[in-house]
């Protein structure tokens, strides 16, 4: 595998998440619980495949080696895939979907939030463009939360389940590694330390509204998306979405 | 009566009805149906498309279909509404829908198979669509009318986009993907001059819509029409359509094809195609299973009202 | 994709079908019911792929391109695959499960019976190896379709339900194609024409003795196997098979 | 008392004591305990091998892993008949299994991360749990010892299966399948030293399961005999371990080691390891979910019995 330097690692975080958090709204489409919901989910999920793509290009251009946006999303395998572990969860019923986008969409707002400001001119433009897209989806998610945690007793329950089915994963959105460390020393990216404590502050003040518990935070264990090491849900997933770049390796589509 | 006379005037003159103008009985009945139909066959529609939008093979053609999905999902919802504006109910048409009394284009009953189903679905089945639609636009009902009119411009994009896929695959590909080409239209082709319905001898209530202005053609004008615009794109293609008869008659001016299976047609209308089964079980399985996330919204705004009147 | 002759596409009805069958029954691992059905799916896959195998070799010799069992078994695509519409069904509940069992098993049952007599020696040979084990599969799903079908209330309409779910497939099963009456002609097979009524009777006598209802013999429609004709299932269902082959193309395993 | 005492002489004799035989509770509870957590982990230690036997890349891979699937079901069976002799239900300890008072080997809430995974599971986990068991066949209680025969020899075969698979991706694998194969040792390394449990100061039970020989050494001695069987092995494939302390100690004539992480151990085991909630959910909805297809298996029964009787 290429080595990627630390910036391009950061990159592919983004990138990948994006991606894999859209290819979970995909296995959606037609079973969505209202047609407003198919469109919802479907725009959500274009938005976060263009964000994807704006990620990876810049990430190929780094990489340097020929490679290009398809390539990163379709020809790498599980182990060099650097998505959040919540986002490769399956995706079970819309309020385990909703918990894990509400989750997945405070930390991207908080993220690009704070990625505006990087040095590096190109992560400041996507950021800027992406978090209009993202203010929507938090919106939307954050509402759904409300909702479905304070709407029937059903509803509650499962909502109530669908944290804590998820929550375990969240130890990675609060977490700040070496690598945005690292980059944020180097002045390329502004100061991400204060990430954990704004998206925590967004769940708690949602959860509340929501009549969920909050849950104390995750902690980390074992699996660690920005080593590869994924759930076992991940490898399947790829095998379904890469299938036609690994199958007729030489096409143009 | 008078009103049925001034009703029949307006509709001669090109004047749109409106949904609080009177209207016969049977014109509303044969819109709602019309309508409903059409709503439904967007939504069924999603569904041949999500078996691929999980394996798109790029960033680029994922996110065209999946654009086009939603797109459908959109049209699926305006249509309802205009629907509505007659005094139906989208969820008894539904359940109509789930309960095999309502149909949807015949289509969507046939599987998709291979990558190059996903241009010829938009080549093919948007552009027959397209065909029955264009004349929709001036329709006698005016909501229905406004909604057919984004609702073509929107598929004369997928239309483009899905011949570009093919185009693509034709000029770019490797033999494999020639291949798929090729066998997308040959399982496409009849189905989608089936999607215009029977021949006008046997299509008894024709006369009455075209009276009416509901319809604007019959369905072996468009029939032609389609075939007229499609064979020249298909030879750019360089492909072929599984019809030993198709060929263009100099004196008519259009091509002569062959006869069609219409065999087919009746038995996947009566629910045994290929996918009819696993079509409707997934939408039931949607509406019925999504069930308590919409009663949850609903209990929740109630909250939210009575709280903001406290 | 090479033109095969009317004994290979034999061949690889019997290898594909055997696969995919087998292939749905792993998916069950770690699944099942009871700790002996475990044992049960797991041994009746075994022999299946174990059965694939020996048709493919044979295949793959009679296409002598270089092909080889394991590119038969995950380097060709849906629309090249022969294997029953029946067998390549979601696996649903084990009522699911036990019903695509047992017509498959009486199928091959009765096929493997006849085609011992083959002329073709290598036919006959795998044939009667393997009729030994489908002798068991079959005795083990009549079993089952006759637990549940007169068990309890709940198993009894669960059975009734996959009957009907799983039934309209079963037409390949009662249909002699062109291809099996041209090896017939050809005196390469033996007559295959009594299969259908062997099947029905068989199917007949179990689901009488399950005290469920027999339905009238589904007729074809459009899907097709024989032509590569599938549903919409197989196609992920190869994605995840044949991931590995298809994303190290040059590796030895 | 004298019970006590002549049960201890069979012991010390090393005559196996048999189900109709006396003894005391705690050997009784002791042994339904350690049985009854071997035979979980056959049946748990499935799950991993689940997640790659529908991938498995050849037909001869596939048949190899199915075959050892359905050994470790084979071998959960027996075990669990096993622990029946002792006057133990399996419902009843399948239900401590599933509401987490029951455990299992911790190595099994590993995820599964490449192909080559499926040779180290064999190779390592099978290895130590043959090292575990070899002396078990041994051990005091005669069921258990002529149920750990049969696993054991069965277990050979799928170490030597594994290493197979590991020395063929090394000898004839490309860059990336040898990589495959180191990455799979770096993660199971540590995870397969914890099988043989805590430190001997660390294991509080350990002295009196010596004692009545249900275990015949402490888990250091077993944890050092089976690396020092492992790291010839090793070199063999070209690989190495995570472990910067490793090295032959020509003194002590083994191989000393690193300190391992037991922080991590015990988390695993209080349920907290990466896949602990899949592993149980998995085997739960199994259990519940099967359960009208074994109450239908009795019905039926009961059926033929009383038309047998009539």
């Amino acid at each position: 595998m290429t080595n990627y330097d630390e910036l391009t690692e950061f990159l592919l975080r983004l990138g990948d998440s994006a991606l894999i958090q859209a290819q979970r709204l995909c296995e959606w489409t037609g079973r969505a619980p209202a047609l407003e919901e198919e469109m919802g989910m479907m725009n959500v999920g274009l938005d976060l495949v263009g964000q994807a793509r704006n990620w990876y290009e810049y990430a190929a251009e780094r990489i340097n080696d020929g490679t290009d946006a398809d390539a990163l999303a379709f020809r790498r395998d599980e182990r060099a895939f650097r998505n959040l572990l919540l986002v490769e969860q399956p995706n079970g019923d819309f309020a385990v979907t909703m918990a894990k986008q509400f989750f997945y969409d405070a930390w991207q707002f908080h993220l690009l939030t704070l990625l505006k400001q990087a040095s590096d001119e190109r992560i400041a433009a996507i950021a800027t463009k992406s978090l209009k897209e993202v203010t929507y989806h938090l919106r939307r998610s954050t509402q759904w939360v409300e909702r479905l945690g304070d709407g029937t007793q059903e509803s509650h329950e499962r909502m109530e389940k669908a944290v804590d089915t998820v929550w375990r994963f969240t130890y990675e959105l609060m977490e700040e590694g070496d690598t945005e460390r690292a980059l944020s020393a180097s002045g390329i990216l502004p100061s991400l330390a204060t990430l954990p404590e704004l998206w925590r502050s967004t769940v708690k003040h949602t959860l509340s509204n929501a009549t969920l518990t909050l849950p104390e935070p995750a902690s980390s264990f074992y699996l660690n998306a920005r080593a590869g090491v994924h759930s076992e849900h991940l490898g399947t997933l790829l095998a379904e979405m890469q299938f036609l770049q690994r199958a007729y390796p030489d096409a143009s589509w | 009566g008078p009103e049925e006379r001034a009703f029949q005037e307006k509709i001669d003159a090109e004047i749109k009805i409106e949904p609080k103008n009177w209207m016969p009985e049977n014109y509303r009945k044969t819109l709602i149906r019309q309508i409903s139909q059409h709503a439904h066959s967007e939504i069924v529609g999603m569904l041949p498309e999500g078996n691929w939008v999980t394996r798109a093979p790029t960033l680029k053609r994922k996110l065209q279909l999946m654009a086009k999905i939603q797109d459908e999902a959109g049209h699926g919802l305006y249509l309802y509404s205009a629907m509505e504006t007659l005094g139906a109910d989208r969820d008894e048409e539904i359940e109509k829908l789930h309960s095999g009394r309502a149909k949807y284009s015949s289509i969507f009953n046939y599987p998709t198979l291979n990558w190059a189903d996903m241009g010829a679905v938009g080549w093919l089945v948007d552009g027959a669509a397209i065909v029955n639609q264009v004349p929709l636009q001036r329709t006698s009902y005016g909501p229905y009318s406004r909604a057919m009119i984004r609702v073509c411009k929107e598929e004369s994009f997928h239309q483009r986009q899905g011949y570009e896929i093919l185009l693509h695959m034709m000029r770019h590909g490797n033999q494999a993907q020639k291949d798929m080409v090729q066998d997308a239209i040959n399982r496409l082709w009849w189905p989608s001059l089936m999607m215009f319905g029977p021949s006008d001898a046997d299509s008894p209530n024709s006369a009455q819509s075209l009276a009416w202005k509901i319809k604007r053609h019959t369905n072996d004008e468009l029939r032609q029409r389609f075939i007229d615009q499609t064979i020249p794109q298909l030879e750019i293609l360089g492909c072929t359509v599984p019809d030993p008869d198709l060929k263009w008659n100099e004196e008519r001016g259009h091509y002569d094809f062959g006869a069609i299976q219409w065999d087919e047609f009746y038995e996947v209308l009566k629910g045994n195609g290929p996918c009819n089964r696993e079509r409707i079980e997934t939408r039931k399985n949607a509406i019925e299973g999504g069930a308590w996330v919409r009663e949850a919204a609903i209990a929740h705004a109630n909250k939210k009202q009575q709280q903001a009147a406290a």
